[in-house]
């Protein structure tokens, strides 16, 4: 098992030297005339107005929430379909019970109208 | 056997052992050669696939493509992709003002990187061809995939500009909605083939695709992943109308050309995925008698689905955020999970002894009836609506 | 060899972004170190023979945690820019806490025998399944977490939205 | 083959720098990332002891399973509270938050 990850590992090594190479090889080749005016930021033709980092909508925040616990979710549910030929039908149903006992949040979040775009 | 690229590999080896390297060092040496192999097949790709692309939406949207670039324009206009290369590469590279400079600079690493990272588990033939058969191997794709989500986040936050940020938050959102069908219709794969291993998945389709056995499935993840790769429909974070060209509105020079690179070479890599999931990977006629048609195999299916993936990317319009949204979580979602729950249940019941394409008949029966079932309950809804929303017409004249 | 070679690359990046984590004053910067220190435990994962929780690790701590707490700092903003020292006045006590605990927890450890670990001879991926749904096994903990992750999802849920 | 008491001194200071980070940040979320490396300090020496003591069971990993459970409750309920609050009082920094009433 350790064989294929030295793989992994020194595939990641490898890539990460092709974008690393990318960007060094532009950095080396291009042309540095460095400007006030064109380091302005681009703003539809306008003058940069108060900071980026404003106040954002909660509305986000609840999407991450729904799928975080989808997420997490996956970390039962990947051993449990791996295993499946291995398990009886009652094990089969505890597993589709888990899902179930999730979808009940879906619908509750849905009634709730909090997966309304606002 | 007559396997072209073990014959190769093992020449290679012969060749390295025979300069008086010792064993470990010679094994290293052919990892290093197979990771670069790897890493470059996608890069390569890419190059022939923007250029087709190109040709591609010309030609449909009824425009002049790249079919004259100066002089030097080669067969078909093939030099302005390179040409472009270089143009990219040699570009000012300008930093705005106020941008916060580590996350700006790390962020296209990171997503180029990610972009090239899912390759090494995709098998390219019988056998481990180059890359490797991790027994986590579809999972690992979609935990890096997940993790690409930090290049968008930090492009966007550390860019100083309001158009990066709200793109950002807005492909997040899409991003991380369209991952939880995506895990599902790949839950069901799991479940069906008993392996997470992607060589493992391509040898349980031997007699009969898993496009045929769980189209429903299939549907939802290619949905899914022309979502994550941010194909024409889902198309938020270049919403040129809306956000100026999204989270990579402030970079300029080779740090954009590597988010354009990451987006094809995403693209192709959905593609890739997709053909080993649900068509079968390198399954195909004579595969047996000559290994090589394997390779061959899975990169016509890869060319497929790329064609498949342009022509949607070209001819459909953009749908608007609150669309895609409840389209995922209202539609794609449930479904999923439905599917997820029956299949398992059914997939049980199926008695253990029976062949192959009596389960894949049986399964497909059962994805229409779930099909049919959402059908009925989609138009119902949808009827529902239109009642009230002509009662309150009513009410108005 | 390697492999102590390679705990010692996945134990520096653990506790040197760790450390970044609890000492950086720009909290979107620490939110970025949070993440690298993950990583590091997914390579230390992979050493120790677990690849499901590598990617696992990678998959809802980076993949879901982390967005959820980079979307809480961008939500609750003007922290970007913050001047003040990032520690309250106990600082120096909360070291001297951390530090002692670790001393103590050193000198325990140092006590245990040496082990050996066996070949791995099943997939524990096959097994872990297993033993989530075995009656004999932890079905009950397995249903719980579902449990526990809707009433998560709805108490956050209320708590979170706008009225 | 790297001894468990390595693991196991490097989970400790993984935990012990989790530690002083709750204990010190006045940021509110500073404190919750905090938490996230002890729980991943336990994480590791969960899976640690599992693979040197018990790799023929899997009580370890499913323990690691749950801790991960865990975080994410915690992490989810822990922000929607730092945002709730931070909408009602505009600080997410503790000291000016230790009262309950408005």
């Amino acid at each position: 098992m350790l064989e294929q990850f030295t793989f992994i590992g020194v595939f990641l090594l490898v890539t990460l030297f092709i974008s690393c190479a990318m960007v060094g090889l532009s950095w080396v080749l291009r042309p540095k005339r460095p400007d006030p005016r064109k380091s302005e930021i681009y703003e539809c033709g306008l003058e940069p107005h108060g900071t980026p980092w404003f106040q954002f909508k909660a509305q986000y925040y609840i999407f991450a929430l729904v799928f975080l616990v989808f997420d997490v979710e996956a970390v039962f549910l990947f051993p449990w379909a791996k295993a499946y030929s291995l398990i009886p039908l009652y094990a089969v149903i505890e597993g589709v019970l888990f899902i179930l006992l999730l979808a009940v949040a879906l619908i509750y979040v849905w009634r709730k109208g909090l997966l309304e775009w606002m | 056997m007559g396997d072209a690229i073990v014959n190769v590999s093992a020449w290679i080896e012969g060749l390295l052992l025979g300069t008086g390297l010792s064993e470990p060092w010679v094994s290293f040496i052919m990892t290093v050669i197979s990771a670069f192999v790897i890493a470059f097949i996608p890069v390569v790709i890419v190059i022939f696939l923007v250029w087709g692309y190109r040709k591609a939406s010309a030609r449909m949207q009824g425009r002049l493509g790249p079919n004259s670039s100066g002089t030097w324009a080669g067969p078909g206009g093939i030099v302005q992709t390179f040409a472009d290369a270089i143009k990219m590469l040699t570009k000012e590279d300008i930093r705005p003002a106020g941008v916060d400079v580590i996350p700006y600079n790390i962020a296209p690493i990171l997503i180029f990187f990610i972009a090239l990272v899912v390759w090494a588990v995709i098998p390219f033939g019988p056998g481990t061809v180059i890359g490797v058969d991790l027994n986590i191997g579809i999972f690992y794709i979609m935990a890096f995939s997940s993790a690409a989500l930090f290049g968008v986040l930090m492009a966007g936050w550390s860019s100083n500009n309001k158009y990066a940020t709200v793109s950002a938050f807005r492909s997040v959102a899409l991003l991380i909605s369209y991952e939880i069908p995506q895990l599902l219709s790949v839950l069901v794969v799991v479940m069906v083939a008993g392996s997470m291993s992607m060589q493992d998945i391509v040898g349980a389709q031997r007699s009969v695709m898993y496009l045929i056995a769980l189209p429903l499935p299939a549907v939802i993840f290619l949905i899914a992943s022309l979502a994550e790769v941010n194909a024409r429909p889902f198309e938020l974070l270049e919403a040129e109308s809306e956000l100026v060209a999204g989270y990579q509105t402030e970079y300029s020079g080779m740090k954009f050309g590597m988010y354009y690179l990451a987006e094809f070479i995403n693209s192709v890599a959905v593609g890739a995925i997709f053909s080993t999931l649900f068509l079968g990977g390198w399954q195909g006629p004579f595969v047996d008698a000559a290994p090589i048609l394997g390779t061959v195999w899975i990169f016509a299916k890869i060319t497929l689905m790329t064609m498949l993936w342009m022509f949607i990317q070209i001819t459909l319009p953009r749908l608007r955020i609150d669309q895609i949204l409840n389209f995922n979580w209202k539609f794609l979602v449930p479904l999923a999970l439905a599917n997820l729950c029956v299949i398992s249940i059914v997939n049980k019941l199926i008695n253990a002894q029976a062949s192959d394409w009596t389960r894949a008949g049986i399964l497909l029966l059962t994805n229409i009836a779930i099909a049919l079932v959402a059908w009925t309950l989609v138009a119902l809804g949808g009827r529902q609506k239109r009642r009230q929303y002509e009662a309150e017409l009513e009410v108005v004249a | 060899m390697t492999q102590q070679i390679l705990f010692f690359v996945f134990g520096a990046i653990v506790l040197g972004a760790g450390v970044a984590v609890v000492t950086v004053r720009n909290i979107f910067h620490a939110a970025l170190w949070l993440l690298l220190a993950f990583f590091g435990v997914a390579g230390l994962y992979v050493l120790l023979e677990a690849p499901f929780f590598a990617a696992v690790q990678l998959f809802v701590y980076m993949g879901a945690i982390g967005v959820l707490i980079i979307f809480a700092v961008m939500l609750t903003q003007g922290i970007m820019k913050e001047k003040q020292l990032p520690f309250n006045e106990q600082w120096w006590m909360a070291g001297l806490m951390a530090v002692l605990l670790l001393a103590v927890m050193v000198y325990v450890i140092r006590q245990l025998p040496a082990v050996t670990p066996q070949a791995l001879q099943w997939d524990s991926i096959d097994l872990l399944g297993m033993a989530f749904v075995h009656p004999q096994g932890f079905v009950l903990p397995f249903e719980l977490a579902s449990v526990l992750l809707v009433a998560a999802l709805l108490g956050a849920v209320t708590i979170a939205r706008e009225r | 083959m790297v001894p468990l008491q390595w693991y196991l001194i490097l989970a400790a200071a993984l935990f012990c720098v989790g530690l002083y980070g709750l204990l010190a940040r006045r940021n509110a979320i500073a404190v919750l990332m905090s938490i996230e490396l002890m729980l991943n300090a336990v994480s590791v020496n969960l899976i640690a002891f599992w693979r040197y003591t018990e790799s023929n069971t899997v009580t370890g990993q499913v323990f690691a399973a749950f801790v991960y459970v865990v975080a994410a409750a915690e992490v989810a309920v822990g922000l929607a509270i730092i945002i709730a609050i931070w909408r009602t009082k505009n600080t997410v920094v503790l000291e000016e938050i230790d009262l309950l009433k408005g």
